[in-house]
């Protein structure tokens, strides 16, 4: 053999030119098209065309007729102070809500990821509220904040921090206040799980590391377990806020929306216009709105759990 | 690998008293729940009140037992739960293979965005279509409207859930499975679907859990206690004579029995649920 | 700069695993100590104990004569550069290399100067201090570690397999850069690793372990020439040693070395004479760079049948057959051209050969 | 038994052009390997053979039937994965009979089939138990223990030994060589260790950035490389490259690497060459170390930095102005010198490649 001979390999390769091949589409992927299907029509598109529809029609209950309104819901709607009072509530019960469970679910878990005794049970205990039923949670908040016999208000009197009576579920800044308690009661676990999660993928070696440098706890906790816990913390809050959106099962049972609709989220406020008083166009055109809120927060969400997949492979 | 602690005794104080304080916190709606289902009917609201019950009696129970439907309710809620699941499994898990194996047009910003966004909408704002259609159906009242339903609930979770178990199943699995002589399906349902058993499972309690407590649909979509579920059974006791605190309670109890072994013992997983995968 | 003892020190994890064993180990001032092995034998373990990362069950650790068994991490005063690169992400280069010294209240221009004179031990350059190490290569990534490591002087520095996941050019630089510095130092430098390269590139002395068990512990050229046993011969080389289970019989009132089908050799090897006076079985061990080869017959040469060859560089690596059933790895200059099916004749030098014992497998 | 042939295959994945435009004919009962740094498209190009991959353009032929579309489970191919790919929620036995349920064999003749394989391979003892109770190598065993019950005339082995520690490595490898040469199949084999192509393979295809750079028998590749790439890439250590310029000095030909220079008498190059810019190539095994200064021949003064030793074997890493040159030295050896050393191979051993292609010009006669 002459191995001197180099030339760059090239496609030389002897077959002649034969028929193109027959090549067989893998369809699998169409597996995909029940589910997406069964979303489409149940949850999407028929709930969101039906929605687009009435919110251009008014309906009257009593006449069982409807009839074309334009634009005339969706005016109504942005002067109506129910409806701008129902987002401004479900916003700022939303804000304090987020806000609380994060710093809360933040500080047990740092807790909870440290090693001693008990730490199992301790955490067990700590996510029992996510077992509870919500609406019963209404309920039972109700029972805790009872006027003239408020659990709550018997233990801070003997705390010493008020005195007398609270009245809680008659006040609107109060009775926002119980409803904040309620909601951040039972979805602090759901920071603690989820914030726990990211803690234990941090490596020790990174902890160890700063434990040679003297580095203080606080300082550990900025550089080191805040940057690597950004992820699930980002994901979490994002999950958290768009689920308050949702807010209905425990406003239902504690306040029904009162007192005088200080306490009404804007699930509440489409479930008694479209339920309660059947004006369906009013609902749907406040449902429209909420869509697009959503729809624009999940895109955020969606896309930043792409770019950490992304990162991840 | 355990860590040597080297604590001070300050702060292991510190950290007892802080988890004793959250504990107390978290645990007293759950102990007043509890309460309330045993205590005396006139014990149950006064001044002061009794954190440990002077009398006990278990009228709430035996009431909802049997004036309440409880019965009913109890198996309503397990049978649309599970079925709830089982449909969106059934759905999902080919979904997610589909999404986890093939690349085709619109994966990622189209089917599985949509599939995800579906998540986040708020039950309130489908409720007056859902109704509508339901009438139209025949499905207003019956078990199978609350099973669509929450199947529609679950199946974003599933889908994306499952897609994250089965893109752990390493490909060449069922590559090597076709390999042998083995046609696609097969390597489905021999490899895929045994190794992802765990997560299957696993996704079946998770899906129990998120629909077991649901209120809205179920108040609106059904009307009569044969098809009820137990937050609306517990819901109807606020009449127009007040509040059947003690039967609320008691079912409050019994509702929370199995969701709460639920996060208990799958706790590992409930992550991914509700991560969607995302973080393990 | 320091000693460190381990004294009979013993680590069971979960009550069962024992996984560091009555260990006993002298790390001298100044010198490079790779504690060498495979996976799950302990040497990860060992270096946690002398960090203090974990605590003893059993046995002292002292620094320089004083003990420092109870002592955390920190108040043992050295450094350490884990396996995966670990670094601060978010924070510069430069303010990943001053954190240690920050600590220690040294002043800025004082910083400035240590931080300019490691950064340039590790080829880091001056213009890329402000930028992020979250941004950096995982190889830049050990090299920014290494030299945060080496900023502050120390009792000792620890290395946890700090190679093991870089790409094999930058491998040889910052190895290089570590015995740079260590010589420049003389710095105390425990060294964590599976690769026998590795220990035997840059460490005066190796522990070997296996099992949670310390096996061999000297001088990397004592090791590979006179190991402790059969494991340590097979564990170090390229490849390993050669094993062959032979009895020592008598005939004509001489003892010789019987393979089965062949003769290994006719006489008990020099050094083993006292060792071995009566009929016995034996492992016998070669390194298969030292086994002599013939392409034709010669006399106290064991014919056998190559059925391997593989080009190494600028050596042929063989793998022949003597008798039925005994395999053998010899290495060969390529001019020997030696190709699968040959017949070749080996001879297995007197003064090259290691006997162990059958049974314990220690070097006898 | 088939050849295999690879007509113009390119393959797309999201855009991205894995393999473009690859022919490859491989010889019934080859030992062919596919040499490469990971990501350049070899277990794509596995994938596709074997039918796990549809090609984007081009075909596959298996001897004269176009077999391109065609499912892989209807194909005469079996393949062994880089992590095994067992199946852990089956035993031994039932991993190993895969290929033979499939063909819905009966059960005497399956046992019968499997135990032969089994007593094959030394993995015999073990048929009942569970995947995650097997050591690495006996995973190794069992995985081409599945593919040869197929009994398939064409065996793809996809970097099998990447995941075995090093010493693991060493013994399989030579059992492996063993066993092909006994099974007489047509045997493509993948890896990014130059060790292993060199050490079993007939023939060797350099795969790089979704092409074949050079294919053709073992020591053609090795001694005739048509590049720089394929020179430094298919040899442990790698070869020694140095920019450097071919100069007119006097009448002589002269290469001038800024720290050394070589006198390049016409007779040393088998062909004749222009002066330009070249890369300089020598093997490490070619180079040698003196430390007194010669008269004769090649003489590159230079300072040892580093000996790495390499289990019985040494390379040394010797300074030389800009560059740092390895050497490689048989046998343990750990002197570093502050001495000048001196540096020297035999202008035979030395290789020309074109700066700015890379490609080939010429190497020593």
């Amino acid at each position: 053999m002459d191995l001197s001979n180099v030339t760059r390999y090239q496609s030389a390769v002897a077959v002649e030119a034969a028929a193109p091949p027959v090549v067989i589409k893998r369809r699998g992927y169409l597996l995909i098209w029940p589910a997406f299907l069964y979303l489409l029509a149940f949850l999407i598109v028929y709930p969101f065309g039906y929605n687009v529809y009435q919110s251009f029609f008014e309906y009257s209950m009593l006449t069982d007729t409807s009839w074309f309104a334009g634009l005339k819901n969706y005016v109504g709607l942005f002067t109506s102070p129910e409806y701008l009072n129902s987002v401004w509530v479900g916003s700022l019960i939303a804000f304090f809500c987020l806000a609380i469970e994060t710093l809360l679910g933040l500080s047990i878990a740092l807790v909870l990821n440290q090693n001693f005794k008990g730490k199992v049970l301790a955490r067990i205990l700590l996510i029992l509220p996510l077992g509870t039923i919500p609406v019963i949670n209404g309920y039972m908040f109700n029972i805790l904040f009872f006027p003239n016999a408020s659990v709550v208000d018997h233990i801070l009197n003997i705390l010493g921090i008020i005195n007398g009576p609270m009245n809680w579920l008659q006040d609107p800044i109060k009775a926002r206040i119980v409803i904040i308690a309620m909601d951040v009661w039972q979805w602090t676990s759901f920071m603690i799980i989820m914030i726990l999660a990211g803690l234990s993928a941090i490596p020790e070696s990174f902890y160890e590391l700063a434990k040679l440098d003297n580095m203080s706890t606080w300082k550990t906790f900025w550089r080191i377990t805040l940057p690597k816990i950004k992820f699930p913390l980002a994901l979490a809050m994002l999950i958290r806020a768009m689920d308050l959106l949702k807010f209905f099962d425990g406003v239902y049972a504690l306040t029904k929306g009162g007192p005088q609709s200080a306490t009404e989220t804007v699930s509440f406020y489409i479930y008694r216009i479209g339920f309660k008083a059947f004006n369906v166009g009013y609902a749907s055109a406040g449902s429209i709105i909420v869509w697009a809120i959503i729809w624009v927060m999940s895109f955020i969400v969606i896309s930043k759990v792409f770019a950490a997949k992304e990162k991840a492979v | 690998m355990q860590r040597v602690q080297r604590e001070s005794r300050a702060y292991k104080l510190f950290r007892i008293v802080f988890l004793l304080f959250f504990i107390a916190v978290f645990l007293l709606p759950i102990w007043w729940m509890i309460k309330t289902s045993i205590i005396l009917r006139v014990d149950t609201v006064v001044y002061p009140p009794q954190y440990i019950p002077k009398g006990i009696e278990f009228d709430g129970y035996i009431r909802i037992w049997k004036d309440q439907g409880l019965p009913f309710l109890y198996f309503n809620t397990i049978r649309i739960n599970i079925l709830a699941a089982l449909l969106a499994l059934l759905l999902g898990v080919p979904a997610a293979y589909a999404a986890s194996r093939y690349d085709f047009w619109g994966k990622e910003g189209g089917f599985m965005f949509t599939i995800l966004s579906t998540r986040f909408l708020p039950p309130a704002t489908a409720l007056v279509p859902l109704y509508f259609l339901y009438r139209w159906l025949g499905l207003v009242d019956s078990i199978w409207g609350l099973v669509i339903a929450y199947a529609g609930l679950n199946l974003p979770i599933v889908v994306w859930v499952m897609r994250s178990f089965i893109d752990e199943i390493p490909r060449a699995m069922e590559e090597s499975y076709m390999l042998d002589g083995h046609s696609r399906v097969a390597a489905f349902f021999k490899i895929i679907m045994p190794l992802s058993a765990p997560g299957i499972a696993a996704m079946f309690m998770i899906c129990n859990f998120l629909t077991w407590g649901e209120f809205l649909l179920s108040a609106v979509l059904t009307t009569t206690v044969p098809h009820q579920t137990l937050p609306i059974g517990a819901a109807q006791l606020e009449g127009d004579i007040g509040i059947l605190w003690q039967q609320i309670a008691a079912i409050g109890v019994l509702g929370a029995i199995p969701i709460t072994l639920i996060i208990v013992f799958f706790q590992r997983y409930l992550v991914r649920g509700f991560s969607f995968g995302i973080l393990k | 700069m320091a000693k460190i003892v381990l004294e009979n020190v013993r680590k069971v994890y979960n009550g069962t695993v024992v996984a560091v064993d009555d260990m006993s180990l002298e790390i001298p001032d100044g010198e490079i100590v790779s504690l060498l092995g495979p996976s799950g034998c302990g040497k990860t373990t060992t270096m946690r104990l002398i960090a203090g990362f974990e605590d003893a069950d059993e046995g002292k650790i002292y620094i320089d004569d004083q003990e420092v068994t109870t002592w955390p991490p920190n108040r043992r005063n050295f450094s350490m550069v884990f396996q995966f690169p670990v670094v601060y992400d978010t924070m510069t280069l430069y303010e990943n290399i001053a954190t240690p010294l920050r600590t220690l209240k040294t002043d800025e221009s004082r910083i400035r100067a240590i931080v300019r004179e490691v950064s340039s031990s590790f080829g880091i350059d001056e213009d890329s201090w402000h930028k992020k190490a979250a941004k950096l290569s995982i190889s830049d990534r050990q090299r920014l570690s290494l030299a945060h490591a080496f900023a502050v002087e120390r009792n000792l520095y620890i290395l946890d397999e700090p190679f093991s996941n870089i790409d094999p050019k930058s491998r040889v630089r910052l190895t290089k850069y570590v015995r740079d510095i260590q010589q420049k130092k003389r710095h105390t430098l425990v060294f964590v690793t599976h690769s026998q390269s590795e220990a035997l590139t840059l460490s005066d002395k190796i522990a070997v372990m296996k099992e949670g068990k310390l096996l061999q512990y000297d001088s990397p050229d004592a090791i590979y020439s006179k190991p402790a046993n059969t494991f340590v011969g097979w564990f170090l080389g390229n490849p390993g040693m050669n094993f062959i289970h032979c009895s020592c019989r008598q005939k004509n009132g001489r003892l010789y070395l019987d393979g089965g089908a062949f003769v290994a050799l006719d006489r008990i090897p020099a050094a083993y004479q006292k060792v071995i006076t009566g009929e016995r079985a034996i492992i016998l061990g070669i390194r298969p760079e030292q086994v002599e080869i013939s392409q034709t017959a010669k006399e106290a040469f064991i014919p056998c049948v190559c059925h391997f060859a593989e080009p190494l560089g600028s050596r042929l690596l063989l793998n022949v057959k003597l008798g039925q059933d005994v395999m053998m790895n010899v290495k060969v200059p390529l001019e020997a051209g030696v190709s699968v099916g040959d017949k070749v004749y080996v001879h297995l030098p007197e003064d090259r050969i290691m006997l162990f014992d059958d049974k314990t497998e220690e070097a006898l | 038994m088939p050849e295999v042939i690879l007509d113009r295959i390119s393959k797309t994945i999201q855009k991205k052009k894995i393999l473009d435009d690859v022919s490859l004919k491989i010889d019934e009962g080859s030992f062919v390997c596919l040499l490469g740094p990971a990501g350049g498209g070899k277990t794509t190009l596995l994938k596709i053979i074997a039918g796990l991959e549809v090609p984007s353009a081009g075909a596959v032929y298996f001897g004269p039937e176009n077999v391109t579309g065609l499912e892989p489970y209807k194909r005469d191919v079996s393949m062994v994965f880089q992590d095994f790919a067992l199946y852990p929620h089956m035993s031994v036995f039932k991993n190993l009979a895969s290929p033979l349920t499939a063909k819905k064999l009966s059960k005497p003749e399956i046992e019968r089939k499997v135990g032969e394989v089994a007593r094959f391979l030394k993995i015999d003892r073990f048929l009942d138990r569970k995947i995650n109770q097997l050591s690495g190598g006996e995973m190794q065993r069992v995985a081409i223990g599945r593919a040869l019950t197929k009994e398939a005339q064409i065996v793809l082995f996809d970097e099998i030994f990447v995941n075995l520690d090093y010493k693991l490595r060493e013994e399989m490898r030579v059992e492996f060589k063993a066993l092909v040469d006994e099974l007489n199949i047509t045997t493509i084999f993948s890896s990014p260790d130059p060790e292993d192509a060199l050490s079993l393979a007939d023939k060797i295809a350099v795969v790089r950035e979704g092409q074949i750079l050079q294919y053709g028998p073992r020591d053609a590749v090795y001694q005739y490389p048509v590049d720089v790439f394929t020179a430094q890439y298919c040899g442990y250590p790698e070869m020694n490259l140095v920019d450097c310029t071919v100069v007119k000095n006097g009448g002589e030909l002269q290469i001038d690497a800024e720290s050394f220079q070589i006198p390049l008498p016409r007779e040393t190059l088998a062909r004749e060459i222009t002066p330009g810019s070249y890369i300089l190539g020598v093997r490490p095994e070619q180079i040698r170390i003196m430390e007194e200064r010669q008269e004769n021949g090649v003489v590159i003064p230079g300072q040892m930095v580093l000996t790495e030793v390499i289990g019985s074997d040494t390379i040394v890493h010797i300074d030389v102005g800009r560059h740092t040159i390895q050497s490689f030295v048989p046998g343990i050896y750990r002197t570093i010198t502050d001495k000048p050393v001196y540096l020297n191979f035999d202008t035979k051993a030395m290789y020309l490649f074109e700066r700015e292609t890379g490609a080939f010009v010429a190497r020593g006669t």
